[in-house]
């Protein structure tokens, strides 16, 4: 049979994957909110793996340029995304000494 | 092995790891792994798609080879110059740089909506019909964020607006969606209405953006990461690609729901930040505000802390403006030593981002433990001895509380003026953010310390050391 | 196109849905649990509609048999778990006089 | 309009509501509306599958009229038992009613399963197996419910266990996989084969159940509702149902999470409820205690209560059993309008089934907010003037503080030991659930009351109004 992603099935995925986005984020503590902010950014990125689908699918020059333009766009995003928000990440330390709570 | 089965198998495996990365997100302590581990699936993902080289259509066949290697380049490209750029950018240019990555997001969804556009088998019109609603949206994404990234980078300094700018806008985008309408109808997209569909959404997120003032940017550029996460699900649909549906429609709801949380912390509609200039007609007359402010030597406001039993630190966005976060720390720690309990209060939106503080306090070496939330610390106010505002002050003003006829008015606020003393730190008279005057700093048990924060912060140093000295 | 949930379509649904119910239930305060307990038996009720479905297309007097039985407890399982979850959380009320908290 | 269509979207809607159903369930504040709006997915799903009566196979067009006449009776016995039933039990009968309808859901699932069995035209293989798994859950599912619900109900009550009962139940379940395997691999099922299948399943169910003791049964309850759960989402996955797959799943998922809640908060493991029998082994010689239980007069306690300043109430299994808590209540609003402020504190598995003690107080009217978990109050003991520990044992022992050897060390506590004055009330010496002797019982600032819950409350309430008379 083939996995079809269409119609009420879609839909299904679509309201699930909001419902898990909306819980889990809704957790996030203010104090976490920039990183979120770009961590979420770098999940789109994953659209590049779409851009290559189009890119490597390309059949006329136009194509192969768009393609092209998409998968260094989508690449930037993902890559940006990781680094900026890793490096944000990264300050977030607790106390050396606990008692100085 | 069937290499469309390794590629569903990594995909499905992205979505996981994404899903567990952002729920590590949601506790400090587990932050930091929480985007190694949303970075796997993104990068098993990327590998696996290489795998439809075995699967292209007989179009594509011939150029097999070109499009492998153009992919690999626009690869190492891409990743290369945001590697480079991501390294470098200051903590400061934090937002423009986020509006930045987020904007190339979109312009890839509108790609793969062009690519589809342009191939000679146009696909039913129904998926046509969507694979155009996310290329209008992932297109204005592109050029909304990057005209925010211009304005918050300070490459376009002037707030464009125009009378009956609103119709202007409108007029684009009806023509836009007027010029997708008649792709779908027409059957086989030509060049020249695609171009013109794509021209005219470029077009619409620029204008759409210009009008909005510098400082509401950081509310438009959650709003355009909801944005691109929403183009990028739908291109998903259209590429038959579960996991960037998923990614797509969870960051589009994270987008959605952190824009809320950010227009709702300044006391404002979403439609309110994008349509109309705010402090443009905040102007009004105001209260009048009794009393004078008290301005304090730094040397003696120092002392005082030195000497009180709890001082909580209330940042705002003057401190990000004088880059002081490194010297603030380390006056705290001067306190610290000298038996001073000390705790930050951090509002949502002081600052000009979400969270904008923290991330400032953190690049600083502030451990997170001594950043208090609004409801965490609020009651605490009423036991410190001193209360320091740095750069802060809208977030502060009693008038949100009390005044009904205040533009903040009924805003959460930090609670500065029940402790026993105020401290201000800034550098005159400038209003904040919201353009309205702050009763506070009139207050009887409010003084002023005039000037830079970090001037400020590097006289208090010397007075701790000088009375260490002397001691 | 087919609607077909099968492959790795399932498998995502499954996977959303499995966040989606961790992340709401574990936000449920202890003082619920019971309500909790009998409300998600109640939601599994729904299986009510599956038996319908196999008795409908019932062939055989076995399959008639079997499939009634399930529609029988499939109801029962519904609107028991309605019925009780209901009285129980219509027991909690907050104070009258908020200022008594 | 397509009756597919309307089923699918009903389908749909249900599982949306669903959802939205259990995120009300998670505040008291909207938790009522919440069983109402899952309530109407359930409805208009059940209507709405009436409509597959036009799609049916040819084979079952010609019952089709028989099969809607039994459909309707089904539904309209069924709903009218467990209507009739669920509004006539009483609160303390709770978790063996929940028992009971829980079995009856996996029940349904594993009737499905047996459908698809018989079906003359047997489904492709991969399919056969994934049915045949949710009806072995299901139908353990449904003896195992149905034993603990004759165990809870007190239809059972003796203990079954004899030497390598394990062995056996182990044996039963393999022959059972053994037989399905041999339906699988055999290609159509015979009547036998299933009938064998069928039998395993459900006596591998009550072999599983019996061993394990009365007061462990919650847990087996909550656990088996995660079973019905999955075989419900197995049966949905056969059937292409996604709402049965999700409502099957999200109810996995919780069913397995309280599980693990209710052995976290009473410090053991899930598989340790289950194989090994608690209490049996636990005789062992524990520390020895100094000291003596002092005993005090009912009278005297509530005096000393009506003039304190701040009352905390423990409530245990005890109030349960003596169904107390209405008299309980009416001595609170005595005291609360004597001025003396009280708060209930709740352990999380005080009673016998996760929040037990909350619908106890609940049904008594007592507002939940009055009612506070142990991470709330459990700093608030020291500022009591009296903590009142009624028919409650173990979730007051010290030893879990403090006694490495206890049973129960590491358990999370009410520490009622902080209280300036304790007064406990129970009928004698008798042990609480995990059969250890409490130090609290014997420290200085406790006093014990003696008798029935039930009946020292009449006292108590007696004595309040007698004072109030005399003043
Ligand atoms: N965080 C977000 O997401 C976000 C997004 C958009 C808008 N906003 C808005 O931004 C505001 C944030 O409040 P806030 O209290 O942080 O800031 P604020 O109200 O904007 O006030 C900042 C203050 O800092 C002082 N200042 C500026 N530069 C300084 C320097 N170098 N040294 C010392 N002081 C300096 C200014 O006074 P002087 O000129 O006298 O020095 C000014 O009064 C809120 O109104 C919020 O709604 C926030
Ligand atoms: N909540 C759950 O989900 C759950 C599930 C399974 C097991 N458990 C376990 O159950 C225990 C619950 O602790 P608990 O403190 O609530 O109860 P407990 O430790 O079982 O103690 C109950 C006490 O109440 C007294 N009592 C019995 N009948 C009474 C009556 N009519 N009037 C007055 N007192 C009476 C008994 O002493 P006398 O005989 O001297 O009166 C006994 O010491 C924990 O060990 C927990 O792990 C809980």
């Amino acid at each position: 049979m083939e996995q079809t992603l269409v119609g009420f099935i879609a839909l299904y995925i679509v309201m699930l994957a909001a419902f898990t986005g909306i819980e889990i984020i809704s957790r996030v503590p203010a104090i976490l909110h920039t990183p979120l902010m770009s961590g979420s950014n770098f999940v789109h990125g994953i659209v590049v793996v779409g851009a290559l689908y189009a890119l490597l699918n390309a059949a006329t020059p136009t194509q192969q340029v768009i393609g092209f333009i998409g998968v260094l766009l989508g690449a930037g995003n993902a890559a940006g995304g990781y680094v900026v928000t890793k490096r944000m990440l990264e300050m977030f330390k607790p106390s050396a000494n606990p008692a100085s709570k | 092995m069937n290499p469309k089965l390794i590629i569903d198998a990594t995909d499905f495996a992205a979505a996981l790891l994404f899903i567990l990365g952002l729920k590590r997100m949601s506790s400090p302590l587990t932050a930091r792994s929480g985007i190694v581990v949303a970075g796997w699936g993104v990068l098993v993902a990327t590998l696996a798609s290489f795998l439809e080289a075995f699967g292209v259509t007989a179009d594509a066949q011939p150029h097999l080879g070109t499009n492998l290697a153009l992919g690999v380049i626009a690869l190492v490209v891409g990743v290369g110059w945001a590697w480079w750029s991501g390294k470098r950018v200051p903590m400061t240019a934090m937002p423009q740089m986020v509006a930045l990555y987020n904007g190339m997001g979109g312009g890839a969804a509108a790609c793969i909506a062009a690519v589809e556009l342009s191939s000679p088998l146009p696909s039913p019109g129904s998926k046509l019909a969507i694979a155009l609603v996310g290329a209008l949206i992932g297109a204005a994404s592109l050029s909304g964020s990057l005209t925010a990234w211009a304005k918050l980078d300070g490459r376009i300094n002037r707030a464009f607006h125009a009378k009956g700018q609103q119709y202007a806008n409108g007029i684009v985008l009806a023509a836009t969606i007027f010029v997708g309408i008649d792709i779908i109808s027409g059957g086989a997209p030509t060049p020249a209405l695609t171009a013109a569909f794509f021209i005219g959404a470029l077009a619409y997120g620029v204008l759409m953006t210009l009008p909005i003032g510098g400082a509401d940017m950081p509310v438009v550029v959650s709003l355009y990461n909801a944005f691109t996460g929403i183009a990028v699900g739908i291109e998903g649909y259209v590429l038959q690609k579960p996991v960037l549906v998923i990614a797509g429609v969870v960051v589009g709801a994270a987008g959605t729901l952190l824009t809320l949380v950010m227009a709702r912390a300044m006391n404002r509609s979403v439609s309110n930040v994008i349509f109309s200039r705010f402090g443009a007609a905040s102007s009004g007359p105001g209260r009048e505000i009794a009393g004078a402010m008290k301005p304090a030597e730094a040397s003696d406001a120092a002392v005082s802390m030195r000497y009180a039993g709890k001082v909580i630190i209330i940042p705002g966005y003057g401190l990000a403006v004088a880059q002081a976060q490194y010297k603030l720390y380390e006056f705290v720690k001067l306190l610290q030593a000298a038996g001073v309990e000390v705790k930050f209060a951090v509002h949502p939106v002081a600052g000009r981002m979400p969270g904008h503080m923290d991330v400032l306090l953190a690049e600083a070496g502030v451990p997170y433990d001594m950043m208090h939330e609004l409801d965490e610390i609020n009651e605490e106010f009423s036991t410190a001895d001193v209360a320091l505002v740095i750069g802060a002050n809208d977030v502060v003003n009693p008038a949100a509380r009390t005044d009904k006829t205040s533009p903040i008015y009924g805003m959460p606020i930090l609670n500065a003026d029940h402790a026993h003393q105020v401290y201000v730190i800034k550098r005159g008279q400038g209003k904040g953010y919201s353009g309205v005057e702050n009763e506070l700093f009139f207050a009887d048990n409010c003084a002023m310390v005039y000037g830079d924060a970090q001037a400020v912060l590097v006289k208090f140093i010397a007075a701790l050391k000088e009375l260490g000295a002397a001691a």
